[in-house]
């Protein structure tokens, strides 16, 4: 096992252990939880930072200067090793259709036999897609934790709590590392069922029950679709391999069909118009760190299996739905926004702006192109970050006011609580998708990527989904102002002059301020996110624009 | 009809219409044991359902005696009639069913019944008629079931069977005693 | 005529599991009679060793060629050990260890007789043990009898209770209804076919001209002992009240080894014997398997009480089982998407098996502190008992195919795959939707066992040490298969190549 | 100097957030911090100007970082695919471009906004938010600056955006009015609504040349004409809710919601001036399309005579500022539209000065008086005298009367618009019929500048005081900023003499109108406006006190004073059909979405209730069900 | 001997039993039942195997042996079943043993 494997392998093996410690000594559980998380934290950060030395500056975050051209692609896409001839050969690798297939190669790779009778391989990778979300879900595991140290949800169990944000992270790091259909799937469901615990038992009213109840039923009907996805793909591919993955062995109709239960599968973790209404209200329900979880990562899972599964696998179907994926996409901007507009209570309203927000992602999937493929990454990684920081915001106003309706709060926050009104103002415009801020770039990428779709596509089609899409996005902003208009503006209303609210803690800062800091740095220099991603996106799409 | 059965090469069926004797006399049983099968059913009086139904049990062991199935037939007469009748009469007086006419000997479950029993029937009828339209037993050239031929057979190719069974009545025996039994106060440990 | 002619060779060894088992039931039986009462609950020990050295034969059996025995000619045998039928007999005979654990207490609780419970019992594995290897009609017919007969009286054997002789009546008329209707199955293939021993009714069904109206009608009603013992709609309608009435080993009993038996019976009538009809009563399977898990599965949505939940969900999981065989109603007719069937078939068994009976095993646990097994009950129980409250969620988690229960899920996963390899998206598709809605019943149970408690605190009631030991073995299996379900994956595989 | 250019939008952004963050901590305020950096910027910018002057034509790149987004397809331009391997060559590409246009622009951007720091030190002495105040006026500031330096379309569009949201914050710092955060948010989306539009512009433009490169963009041989037509057309609706134009204009006179720094940092140098600026940096492929010049042309139009009639009736002093500041930018777009590249982009200058030195001594009144409404001033000439002078150097420049500034450049404007009227060719290519429409309206408008400049200097300064309250000149700190305001405001005019201009703002298209007094011309308009001034004056004098804007019908005067109405159509016929679509949206989700999720929930439990029925614990029935069962399935088997 | 006249018979008798199990309301009636199912099977098979002549095995006669035995068996067993039922509820009516169900407390 070389080291590359060790640390790879800790991933999955740091949060579980920290799970067992955390019942074992229940005393010590956050602290427990704080250090194992912080130690998943600095192991993806190794790798990272190794993953970025195999690339020898030709990518990664740091080109300032002119590169040469004829630096070696293989090295490119997952840090050496690889198979340099499927990226080599690039667009005439896929025959009919620009889709391409993902390099699972090089030294950031565990392949371990597990299922042999039918043909499933414990094979973990880290790509150049998944590696910006395992640093992403190990950074709010990590800042949750920090969080419940001194925010401890009501509900008491801290053991409990702990253990199961934990296992949650093993699912997370394990649904992104995963390079087997059937590996992605267990990981997939290992999740669902801390998130149904966390909801139900830490849940904030007498609701917390019903809405647990539908996440997971709900998700599970999806996940439930998505293993008839992929058992149809491993068995008409013969492999449950990603590296197998290349719509060879399916035929069109049979690609039709898988790729309609990875559709559903998918669009309900996403979620998609009209698969979303599990969202509301297990993000109303959730306690704080539970909402930062499903939004920053959860909801990720969907949209990145889509990517690194859906579309190589059904080269042929990814171009027959693109179009109703797209216009689903455009559907979910423009009604979550309207949604929001009338929406009274702020969890909801960040709950709805996520269906927004996705739809942004979906819709530079739709559009098969690297641009858009991209920004759904990009985006995801923003959406991410910045509906974590606003449901932590929140969920500290929910704390302090006992409510998240806007009208019982009636304003004036900002007056009241300068620092914690500052930063909602301050992400609820990162959330409206500001230029210089994360968000801009998932949206503006899937617009251009719109503007231009993959060959075969309906571009008149994608123009008006572009527009339609830039109409959301001003609705967008329409409906966050409004909320700062009504929560943090004006003054502070009688009911709460005499009440001593306080304003944001040590712990608070400690927790948002990475938050912050990568939101804006992520604004300024996309490249953080792209300059990883961008490879095995070209790759993915085999050089379609 | 069949065509594996062609194999054997028993002579082409006669048509219908012409009954030999031991026809007839398969037609009388078999209408006595479907009568009184009937009346097994529809009597409102425990003890005489009991009677009918050894009227339909003769009847058949008749008719096992026609198609030469000697051993089947005596052993009919003797378990069927000899003790499962009894057990049945006694089970009557133990649950001190109304021995006398009755009216409420049916459930409201009749009209159901009726239409499922018709079905079933008519579904069959309709099958082995279909099916076994043409078939002739050969009652003179069929080989004689008797104790001898059926103990051969049994004790050469049903062996198994014949082992496993014997555990069946063994735990048939014990079950009955035990639910029987009033529970033992000894077993209250 | 010597003694050697009239009778037919015997291989002992081949029946060695039937037999031990069988001699251990007559011990235990005349043992008991010889035991002072506070010595009778030796007849669990005793028994159990007898059911572990079977076992132990039985895997020993496994590793060797296959065995025939009863043969009426060298390739027609009525009693066949190969690994078919052995991997049958594991999960029998290793789900009866369990549940002869789980009977310690409950003999003593609900004043069964010890003797004549462990016989019956293992009277009733003796039917199980000679189901999976019995080649022929007669033999599958009695041994689905000496499966029942003794369940019947077990099931009544609470003597006290009246709902216990009810739920005995209840089996026992479905049952004999159901067995009637398996033998005009029977005589009617008989008829067709002119023989009894699978292999030759496989061949004779092989010619076209036995394509008849009859000969359809005829299959499908012999399957209906078989779906009866293996709960499939719409004769499963007793399971519920069985359940409930009979004491709960024995329902946990019926819900696994009775229904193996029914399983294994059912397989082999459908692969082996009626597999040229695999057409007809592929998609009667298929059917049967969607109606068995949907009633199951919204019927269970509506319970309060623990073990008749478990009983619908039994009814559903059995629809999950049946799945398979459903297959062979897309006509794609490959042999070996019906083989991979086969084998999936064989996976979910063994492991609802070892999550079924370890369910079972904690609603025993809690039984013992509140006998009326409301699911109210079960509220707050993880306050009171948390060890007891995680593995009764595992185990549900399992049933309802979520990990960390992997297990459950790859239980699940071999269905689906068998259904996808052979090309029958629509039931793939239905099963997935009632994995949703048994999730319903089974996450709420679980959740609710994590809840506040309704009841007050009292003294702690440990569990007794067998059902402990009883669920220490279903948890460490289920465990174990969730890490590595390759085990039975390959066993299942192994298995499935014997015929 | 030009590769530290960076340096200029980086230092005042940088210091923003060191006042943000530091703010009360500093020693003297938030303000050292920005002031600091506004100081360097404007040493850095003014020290770009002497290489930049010495080859204004030419575009001097430095760019830093390039992040691969994707590529463009097809035959692409592999000018950036040596950075990018891998994905085809579309890159984000930050750099600065440093000319003529710019190097001044810059300055100028710089000069105003330390005038405006300066200026609000005094303005806002005493206010609670002064960190965030200033670092947002810095970080505005910076965004405008990146704007005009940008080299990448997608750099500019940060600029730009960022801009929105800094003039959102600002008009919004009464935080506690609730006024003011509505005029913000409209502000925001208005011009965000433009900018959409933008985005899509820059798409259009970037995907036809392969390259969001500005230097790519204006090289028009590589884009096809539909493109480049689409793709202005598309810029347009950005520039005209930034620059307030019809029909995105009704956010701007409502952001005087602001304070009055702000107000003149908005509509002098930043924000306002970026529309303007965006035509003229990509003017090549501006004028390479007449149609987008026509629709510029029209709009135009309509702009500067509707804001110039609402501003003859405003009572707030600010919005008539506000409308005129439309009005003027009608001016600098109707300019180049018509291929007066030079004169255009000379009134953007003069107006910067003029017009953010009204502001700053409207300021100056308002904060000495404590009211927006001239009803409520007049007479303020004696005690405010150093005011007064600067306010009339800025009014003189606003009328147009010679030799303030504003009179050249507006009258190179009338001269460009009459020379295509009277046939000459426009270098955008627009027909003789707008250059008559556009001359039209533009001495139109002069006089209406002319009516309501002198209504507002009179009603303000002259004429009786309402009240005899002490009032005090103000302070240094807001003093000086008038000052140093009045010399640009009166005398920049000379750079239309001399050649000066056409020397630094080459125009990057062949046969655009440069800048040169005509003075027949200039002495009809300078009749036009002597003629009014004088009519205004002497209705004044005749009616002491009172508006002269009262001899207009009232109903005209309601119409005018609320912007024509365009506001009202807005809110009648989006705002609130949106916000009701919003309600029956939730309802819809509510209802029908989540219903149907529920109501398969309801349902399986339903059926799940209707299944139980059967289990009704006759053993009976069970056995009916089950013989039914098997009959059924084997009559189903049996009939083939 | 036409075969079909036993297997008529045999169809009659069955549907015969069937509607008593299901029409009755005295367990042992049903019981009775059963056994004319039961019954109805046998001549089939007896019916069939002098039809095949199956003299080598005698599958039909065996299998009809067989069969009255278990019946014997299963009767015995239901038997006392049956008592047990009435030694509870005084009952042998079948309609009346339904304290297993699954119909809600409320309505009972």
């Amino acid at each position: 096992m070389s080291w590359q494997q060790v640390f790879l392998v800790g991933l999955l093996v740091l949060p579980a252990l920290g799970a067992v410690l955390a019942l074992a000594l229940p005393r010590q559980a956050v602290k427990v939880g704080v250090a194992t998380s912080g130690l998943t934290l600095v192991d993806i950060g190794v790798l990272l930072f190794a993953w970025l030395g195999a690339k020898t500056g030709t990518y990664g975050w740091f080109a300032f200067a002119p590169i040469k051209p004829g630096g070696k692609l293989q090295g490119l896409v997952y840090g050496g090793g690889g198979c340099p001839a499927l990226v080599k050969t690039g667009p005439q690798f896929v025959s009919n259709t620009d889709i391409g297939r993902l390099c699972y190669g090089g030294e950031f790779r565990v392949d371990a036999p597990w299922l042999h009778s039918i043909g499933v391989r414990f094979h973990l990778a880290i790509t150049g897609i998944s590696l910006p979300l395992l640093v992403l879900s190990a950074l709010l595991v990590f800042l949750c934790l920090v969080y419940t140290v001194s925010h401890p949800p009501a509900g008491g169990r801290l053991p409990a709590l702990v253990a199961l944000v934990l296992l949650l992270e093993v699912g997370m790091m394990g649904t992104f590392l995963a390079a087997d259909l059937i590996v992605f799937f267990v990981f997939f469901e290992v999740v669902l069922v801390p998130m149904y615990f966390l909801i139900g038992i830490w849940g904030g009213s007498d609701r917390k029950q019903y809405a647990a109840t539908k996440f997971i039923l709900y998700t599970l009907l999806g996940s439930a679709f998505m293993l008839l996805g992929f058992l149809g793909i491993g068995l008409g591919h013969g492999s449950f391999d990603f590296s197998a993955l290349s719509g060879n062995g399916l035929s069109h109709r049979t690609q039709d069909l898988i790729f309609l239960s990875l559709l559903v599968a998918f669009g309900i973790k996403t979620p998609m118009w009209p698969l979303h209404t599990w969202l509301p209200d297990a993000h109303t329900e959730a306690p704080t760190i539970g909402s930062v979880l499903l939004a920053g990562v959860l909801l990720k899972m969907g949209t990145y299996g889509l990517i690194v599964i859906a579309l190589p696998a059904l080269p042929l179907a990814a171009h027959d739905f693109a179009p109703y994926l797209g216009v689903l996409a455009v559907i979910g901007i423009v009604y979550g926004s309207l949604v929001c507009l009338a929406q009274r209570s702020l969890k909801r309203l960040i709950a709805f702006s996520s269906v927004g927000h996705m739809g942004f992602v979906l819709l530079g999937i739709s559009t098969l192109t690297t641009t858009g493929i991209n920004g759904a990454l990009i985006g995801n990684v923003a959406h991410g970050l910045i509906t974590g920081l606003l449901f932590f915001l929140v969920g500290s106003l929910k704390d302090r006011y006992h409510t998240d309706v806007i009208d019982e709060i009636g304003g004036g926050a900002q007056a009241k609580l300068p620092y914690l009104g500052g930063l909602l103002g301050f992400t609820a415009i990162a959330s409206l998708g500001l230029p210089g801020l994360a968000g801009f770039w998932g949206e503006m990428l899937a617009l251009l990527g719109a503007y231009h779709p993959a060959a075969g596509l309906n571009r008149g089609l994608y123009l008006g989904l572009m527009t339609a899409g830039g109409i959301g996005a001003v609705l967008t902003a329409a409906y966050l102002l409004w909320m700062l208009l009504r929560v943090n503006q004006g003054v502070v209303p009688p009911q709460w002059r005499a009440v001593r609210l306080p304003d944001v803690s040590l712990v608070e800062l400690v927790v948002w301020t990475p938050l912050v800091v990568l939101t804006l740095a992520i604004g300024v220099y996309p490249r953080i996110v792209l300059g990883i991603s961008a490879a095995a996106v070209s790759a993915l799409t085999g050089g379609s624009p | 009809m069949i065509a594996a059965a062609a194999l054997i090469g028993h002579p082409t069926a006669p048509s219908y219409a012409s009954w030999h004797g031991a026809e007839a006399l398969f037609a009388c049983l078999g209408v006595m044991a479907v009568g009184s099968a009937l009346l097994v059913v529809t009597a409102r009086n425990v003890v005489h359902a009991a009677l009918w139904l050894v009227v339909t049990l003769g009847a058949l062991a008749g008719g096992y005696l026609l198609m030469t199935a000697e051993l089947v037939a005596w052993v009919q007469v003797l378990i069927y009639i000899g003790a499962v009748v009894v057990l049945l009469l006694f089970a009557t007086m133990l649950t001190r069913a109304p021995i006398g006419k009755t009216l409420d000997l049916d459930s409201d479950n009749k009209v159901l019944a009726a239409i499922v029993g018709l079905a079933t029937a008519a579904t069959l009828v309709f099958l082995v008629i279909d099916a076994f339209k043409g078939g002739w037993v050969d009652v003179q050239h069929v080989p004689v079931g008797s104790a001898q031929g059926d103990g051969a057979a049994v004790f050469r190719s049903w062996v198994l069977p014949f082992e496993v069974v014997s555990v069946l009545l063994l735990a048939a025996l014990v079950g009955a005693i035990v639910l029987v039994r009033k529970p033992d106060p000894a077993e209250d440990d | 005529m010597t003694l050697v002619s009239v009778t037919q060779s015997v291989n002992l060894v081949a029946l060695l599991p039937a037999l031990i088992v069988a001699g251990t039931a007559l011990l235990v039986l005349v043992a008991d009679l010889f035991w002072a009462p506070a010595q009778r609950w030796l007849s669990v020990p005793l028994s159990l060793a007898g059911v572990v050295v079977a076992l132990v034969s039985a895997f020993a059996l496994a590793r060797a060629t296959p065995r025939a025995t009863f043969c009426l000619s060298p390739g027609a045998c009525s009693y066949v050990e190969d690994r078919f039928a052995v991997a049958f007999q594991v999960i029998v005979l290793a789900s009866t260890v369990v549940v002869l654990l789980l009977g310690r207490h409950e003999l003593a609780d609900s004043r069964l007789p010890a003797g004549e419970y462990h016989f019956l019992l293992l009277a009733s594995v003796v039917g199980a043990l000679t189901m999976a290897s019995s080649r022929d009609l007669l033999s599958l017919l009695v041994s689905l009898e000496v499966v029942s007969l003794p369940a019947f009286v077990l099931v009544g054997l609470r003597r006290d209770d009246a709902r216990s002789a009810e739920a005995a009546l209840k089996f026992f008329l479905i049952s004999v209804i159901a067995t009637a209707v398996t033998l005009m199955g029977m005589s009617l293939v008989y008829g067709v076919t002119g023989s009894l021993q699978l292999d030759q009714v496989a061949t004779a069904l092989s010619d076209p001209a036995t394509r008849q109206p009859v000969t359809s009608a005829a299959i499908v009603l012999t399957l209906a002992g078989f779906a009866f013992k293996v709960s499939a709609v719409p004769f499963h309608a007793w399971v519920p009240d069985t359940y409930q009435g009979a004491p709960v080993p024995v329902a946990a009993f019926l819900s696994v080894v009775s229904k193996t038996a029914g399983f294994a019976g059912l397989v082999l009538l459908l692969m082996v014997g009626f597999r040229p009809y695999a057409d007809v009563w592929g998609p009667v399977l298929a059917v049967l398997a969607v109606l068995t898990m949907t009633a199951g599965n919204l019927v269970a949505l509506r319970q309060r009480h623990a073990v008749r939940l478990l009983a619908w969900s039994s009814v559903a999981q059995a629809g999950y089982i049946l799945v398979p065989l459903g297959v062979a109603a897309s006509g794609y007719g490959r042999t070996n998407a019906l083989g991979a069937a086969e084998s999936a078939l064989l996976v979910y068994l063994a492991i609802y098996a070892a999550m079924n009976l370890g369910a079972f095993a904690c609603v025993i646990a809690v039984g013992r502190r509140s006998p009326g097994q409301l699911l109210g009950d079960y509220r707050g129980l993880a306050s009171r008992q948390p060890l007891l409250a995680v593995v009764l969620a595992f185990f549900l988690a399992a049933l309802a195919g979520l990990p960390p229960a992997v297990a459950g899920l790859f239980a699940k996963l071999t269905v689906f795959r068998a259904v996808i390899d052979g090309h029958l998206p629509w039931l793939a598709a239905v099963m997935a939707v009632n994995t949703v809605i048994a999730l319903y019943y089974y996450a709420t149970w679980a959740f609710a066992l994590f809840g506040p408690t309704t009841l007050e605190p009292a003294a702690a009631r440990t569990v007794p040490s067998f059902v402990t030991g009883a669920i220490a073995v279903t948890a460490t299996v289920t465990v174990v298969l969730s890490v590595y379900p390759e085990w039975v994956l390959r066993a299942a595989d192994l298995a499935t190549r014997a015929h | 100097m030009s590769p530290v250019a960076w340096l200029v939008p980086v230092a005042p952004a940088f210091f923003a957030f060191v006042a943000l963050l530091l703010g009360r901590r500093l020693p003297g305020g938030p303000a050292v911090a920005t002031l600091l950096g506004t100081v360097v910027t404007t040493v850095v910018a003014i020290g770009l100007l002497p290489s930049a002057m010495q080859h204004p034509a030419r575009t001097s790149i430095h760019s830093w970082v390039y992040t691969p987004i994707g590529s463009t397809g097809g035959a692409m331009a592999r000018r950036y695919a040596d950075y990018a391997p891998g994905t085809g060559g579309l890159t984000l590409h930050v750099g600065t471009s440093v000319n003529g246009l710019s190097a001044l622009l810059a300055v100028m951007v710089c000069v105003v906004s330390l005038l405006v720091q300066v200026y609000s030190i005094g303005y806002l002495h005493g206010d609670r938010r002064l960190p965030s105040y200033f670092a947002w006026v810095s970080l505005f500031t910076a965004a405008m600056l990146l704007v005009v330096l940008a080299s990448d379309l997608f750099e500019l569009y940060v600029g730009w955006e960022v801009m929105g949201i800094c003039s959102y914050l600002l008009v919004g710092h009464y935080r506690e009015s609730r006024g003011a955060g509505l005029a913000a948010i409209k502000a925001f989306l208005v011009t965000r609504l433009g900018d959409v539009a933008f985005l899509f512009g820059i798409f259009t433009l970037g995907v036809g040349a392969h390259s969001f490169a500005i230097a790519d963009v204006t090289r028009v041989s590589g884009l096809s004409h539909g493109t480049v037509v689409a793709g202005t057309l598309l810029l347009l609706g950005g520039v005209a809710g930034k620059s307030a134009q019809f029909p995105l204009q009704t956010w701007l006179p409502d952001a005087m919601a602001g304070p009055t720094p702000v107000s003149a940092l908005i509509h002098a140098a930043t924000m306002v001036a970026a529309g303007v600026f965006v035509v003229a940096r990509l003017y090549p492929d501006f004028a390479a399309s007449p149609v987008t010049m026509t629709v510029l042309a029209l709009a135009a139009v309509v702009t500067m005579l509707l804001s110039a009639l609402a501003a003859l009736v405003q009572d707030d002093l600010k919005r008539v500022l506000a409308w005129s500041t439309v009005s003027q930018l009608a001016y600098m777009t109707a300019g180049l539209a018509v291929g007066g590249y030079q004169p255009a982009l000379f009134h953007l200058l003069n107006h910067a000065a003029f017009k953010a030195l009204l502001f700053l001594a409207a300021g100056s009144v308002l904060h000495a008086v404590g009211t927006n409404l001239m009803s409520e001033m007049g007479g303020l000439w004696r005690r405010m005298p150093l005011t007064f002078v600067t306010f009339l150097v800025g009014a003189l420049a606003l009328a147009g009367v010679p030799p303030f500034s504003g009179a050249f450049s507006k009258d190179a404007i009338l001269d460009a618009a009459r020379s295509v009227a009277s046939g000459s060719r426009a270098a955008t290519g627009v027909g003789s019929w707008v250059g008559v429409i556009v001359y039209a309206a533009g001495l139109l408008t002069v006089v209406l500048t002319a009516l309501y400049t002198t209504r507002m200097v009179a009603r303000t300064f002259l004429g009786p005081r309402h009240d005899d309250a002490a009032l005090d000149e103000s302070s240094f700190a807001m003093g000086a900023p008038l000052v140093v305001l009045a010399v640009p405001a009166a005398a920049l005019g000379v750079l239309g003499f001399h050649g000066l201009l056409p020397t630094w703002l080459p125009s990057p298209v062949p046969g655009t109108f440069g800048v040169a007094p005509a003075w027949g011309p200039l002495l009809v308009t300078l009749a036009l406006v002597a003629v009014s001034v004088v009519a205004v004056l002497l209705v004044v004098r005749a009616r002491p006190g009172q508006d002269p804007a009262a001899l207009l019908a009232t109903p005209l005067r309601g119409a005018l004073e609320s912007g024509l109405g365009v506001d009202t159509a807005y809110r009648r016929g989006i705002v609130l059909p949106v916000m009701a679509l919003g309600r029956s949206m939730l309802a819809f989700d509510r209802d029908v979405v989540d219903g149907t999720v529920n109501g398969a929930g309801r349902a399986a439990r339903w059926a799940g209730g209707v299944a139980k029925l059967s289990q009704n614990g006759n053993v009976q029935l069970y056995a009916s069900g089950m013989l039914i069962g098997a009959v059924v399935i084997a009559i189903v088997v049996a009939v083939p | 001997m036409h075969l079909v006249y036993p297997l008529v018979v045999a169809s009659l008798l069955f549907g015969i039993g069937v509607y008593g199990v299901l029409a009755r309301r005295n367990l042992v009636l049903v019981l009775m039942s059963v056994e004319l199912m039961l019954n109805a099977v046998n001549l089939n098979l007896v019916a069939f195997d002098a039809w095949w002549r199956d003299t080598a095995l005698h599958s039909g006669q065996v299998f009809a042996l067989f069969v009255i035995v278990i019946a014997a068996a299963e009767l015995g067993v239901g038997l006392s079943i049956v008592l047990s039922v009435f030694r509870h509820r005084s009952t042998v009516n079948i309609d009346e043993i339904d304290q297993l169900s699954d119909r809600d407390p409320v309505t009972r």
